[in-house]
């Protein structure tokens, strides 16, 4: 636009939130901080859906069948991200993946790391889809998804 | 009126503080509750309508997005309501037009708020630009305390006279509220205390005001052959009305109060009703504020304006008064915000189809339910009942 | 409830904004730095409508004739808030009042005071609707709805 | 199919960085505009739909609110539709199932966003929630690289093939874009300079990828009995479609992307549509990155799975070739994001009614509109034709 730019506000807005697990997050955050991942069965549908859910997206049925799921699987996909915005909740550079844990039925969304991030051209050789991939846990557990600090290659 | 509409079942969480359950959780105890209720399946349903009140109340944007699952709405149609306050009002309007237009026979209509995660009132300080009536209007009683106190002056209605009906309106409905097994608070007050409550924002107290609640409610919307093949009692769409305002809260008047007059007046068209007082079994006023709740009965024509105090104080519109309002204790005792005006829908659905239990009017036919939004900006209606 | 209360996450979020004025808003706080109240005329419906606005709401022509409009008016309502809550712009205790400044056809949003708000019971003395008011200005103005620090009783 | 349902007339905003203009006088620039191209008046408007993507982008909750003047929207009903990507297309459906119900004869519907007020990635930050998916799928680059990249191994599509594809398009699409008077970026671009990019997340580079945009629509929606009134030439809905997925990014498919798939169907179906890409003579796909526009391609029917690639470099999809896509320069190169949908739908009204101007294609008489929402989680579609 060629038009005159007039005055602007700068403001900020930061409100505050307390939200609640319920019983599944709870006992799925429980597993991190032991180093168990933590998936349910649907017993309609037979899928084994990780993280943990209170019920089925497809069957709707309640998913009380608790297993304990494998921490190596095949990476799925993944994505490359080394650019930074406000509020950004993990740190770049990070690789997002998808992961398919040996004997689920979902992929389980988390990070690829364990090698040198910083050089994108390195990375692309490490990595690829189809590879087999481990949990690693970061020693200070809290009961937080970032407990598992990232899967690496095996 | 355009294809005949009716609500076929309705589902309600415990509403209150419930920290107990995730949010989707919360939103699927409702769902499972309506499935329930109908008998019916997800396969069923043809689309889904949710809202809340603004997303940021819980810090997760995109509602809709987080409860696909916990609404069953995975492989279907889905569409997202807000209009801040009367969002529940709203999100039955877009359910209503969506079955009327014949493009679906069977639609789930889902409100839910979960206000103990966030803080309500700096999010809805939020609603307001930041240039210049943020600095004012932020805060919901202090807007319902003008509007009180400019009704209140125009018909010259003695202070003390007002204050007595507020308090006697808190009483009714903490009362009503013992005999809804899905509200929220449940405590005896007495006029007394009312009157003495810790002062919110002059004239408003502690006891005149709605409290946080945590809660989901769910209402199937059906066309008529549906209903047919169903073979439920339903509760039939009578009529639909919707007015907004200006957004300068000083550009229009809060006291002859277009938004909920027009609005009253479109649904009462379409539904042939000339008398409200008279024609209406029962309504569920959306009532955060015990004061507000008088001038909305002077707007939807329940009785003359500046009247409402004499008629409220006579039990008018009590449980066994001539026009019952708010059987359920209303939003007075249970406001899940962005549910709360789906949840009068369905308490006047239950009234007109005899599902209302312990806190039933007998013989209701014909029930009007409301919402408000904005800042006192919007007004919606719909009017439900048993026979076509 | 009596359900067992499960976790909670505690969490924040802040979001930064730069928000445009526009011609309209730029010359009516320009106005405001400079101790004056503007308004714009709709042509079709006659209203002086203030804050000054880029078009009528009600007739939806663009109101360019600008008025300078008085700072004195009568108060129509006014509301004490004396309660505070995280993010909460303006800080308690304030009058939130409705303002009918003279010669205009709307009510103004601003604040009362230029008296001790501290003691409800003396404030209830001082404030009546219907009572005349006059703007008071900040020393420090910056362009911004707060140039005007209240209105006081006349 | 309900009550038959038209467009008959759109307006557009300038889009592009506008700190010109405050956000509802932004607003108002659509609405003016589609005021003057009918010729019809805020009178004869029966109710008002908008919608942004999430309210949080700009900071103010309730953009209905903020947007009633603006939208011409004071003493009428109004509502608010919000989809996330999709809200554009959402807002149209809702206007859609508002007419087709037989509740209103004309209804406007404005999409708007300002996407330089507010940080567009840190606002779709706050669309998941924070226990788990936040941190992963945050940023939209993000998760389209991902499915892009499940999309080449699924088919085994050489990278270099693909790489080249989603040039093609970036460089058509910019070219498209000088055609149309309301396009934000308008920039000469060589296959080389995108394959060369500065990389976004890997393989989407810095002119795969839409821009920020501020900008507003507005669409008119009459039903059969005021076309007829009216006398103007109009864009008849022929069908409409829209699908939910699961709220977890791992548990559906993203290749053979279901809401993608069934949400074309839908309409397909009710517009009697089966060869899509025979019988479609233009498509305004939602493409806010190229890989992603190839994908869209396929679920869409308008060639085989994994075959997109090839036949985008045979120029199949470009303004001469036998489907043209997005003849406006599309998403990509304007991105106002609660805008942006219905700009797809007013820019496939605009082709049907030979109204497109310089980007015009000839003779087009049914046309797709698209648009796309969550994390990648919904798609809904609108197709709009010259005749009933
Ligand atoms: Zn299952
Ligand atoms: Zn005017």
């Amino acid at each position: 636009m060629e038009a005159k730019e007039y005055k602007t506000i700068k403001t900020e807005i930061r409100l505050p939130y307390e939200l609640a697990y319920g019983a599944t997050w709870t006992r799925f955050f429980e597993g991190l901080k032991n180093k168990t991942i933590f998936g349910t069965k649907c017993t309609k549908c037979g899928r084994i859906l990780v993280p943990a859910r209170s019920f089925c997206p497809r069957c709707f049925v309640d998913t009380d069948e608790w297993v304990e799921v494998s921490q190596v699987g095949t990476l799925i996909a993944w994505c490359y991200t080394n650019y930074k915005y406000f509020g950004m909740p993990t740190e770049p550079p990070f690789i997002g993946s998808l992961i398919r844990l040996n004997g689920t039925d979902v992929n389980f969304l988390h990070l690829m790391g364990g090698f040198d991030l910083n050089n994108f051209d390195e990375v692309k050789k490490i990595i690829k889809s189809g590879m087999k991939v481990e949990a690693v846990w970061s020693d200070d557990r809290k009961g937080h998804i970032m407990d598992i600090k990232y899967f690496r290659p095996l | 009126m355009g294809r005949p509409v009716a609500i076929i079942g309705v589902g309600q969480t415990k509403h209150g503080r419930r920290m107990d359950v995730s949010y989707p959780d919360l939103v699927r105890e409702a769902v499972v509750a309506v499935f329930n209720e109908t008998g019916l399946t997800p396969n069923d349903i043809d689309g889904v309508v949710s809202g809340t009140m603004p997303s940021m109340m819980e810090g997760i944007a995109l509602t809709h997005f987080y409860f696909a699952d916990a609404m069953q709405a995975a492989g279907k149609p889905i569409m997202k309501t807000e209009t801040c306050g009367s969002t529940g009002v709203s999100i039955a309007h877009t359910a209503y037009y969506w079955v009327a237009s014949g493009m679906a026979d069977l639609v789930l209509a889902v409100g839910h708020e979960k206000m103990n995660e966030g803080n309500s009132q700096a999010t809805m300080t939020t609603v307001a630009e930041p240039f210049y009536q943020r600095y004012f209007i932020s805060g919901a009683p202090g807007v319902f305390s003008m509007q009180s106190q400019m009704w209140m002056d125009r018909y010259n209605i003695p202070e003390e006279k007002i204050r007595d009906a507020a308090a006697f309106i808190s009483v009714t409905h903490h009362d009503d509220a013992f005999d809804n097994p899905y509200a929220h608070i449940k405590m005896k007050v007495t006029m007394d205390e009312v009157k003495n409550a810790r002062i919110i924002t002059y004239p408003v107290r502690l006891l005149d005001v709605c409290p946080n609640s945590d809660g989901a409610c769910a209402v199937i919307f059906a066309s008529k052959d549906m209903v047919k093949k169903l073979g439920r009692k339903p509760a039939w769409v009578k009529g639909v009305g919707y007015r907004g305002e200006e957004y300068f809260f000083g550009d229009s008047d809060k006291v002859v109060w277009e938004s909920a007059i027009q609005a009253a007046k479109q649904a009462y068209d379409q539904a042939g009703i000339k008398d409200p007082r008279k024609e209406l079994d029962v309504a569920e006023v959306y009532n955060p504020f015990t004061f507000q709740e008088m001038l909305f009965y002077e707007c939807f024509g329940f009785c003359e304006p500046g009247e409402s105090p004499d008629m409220v104080l006579k039990g008018t519109f009590t449980r066994k008064g001539e026009l019952p309002c708010d059987p359920s204790g209303g939003t007075l005792c249970t406001n899940p915000i962005g549910a709360t005006g789906l949840i009068r829908v369905a308490e006047a659905a239950l009234q007109v189809m005899g599902k209302a239990g312990d806190h039933q009017v007998p013989k209701a036919k014909l029930a009007l339910s409301h919402a408000m939004g904005g800042v006192d900006q919007f007004n919606g209606i719909m009017i439900l009942g048993s026979k076509l």
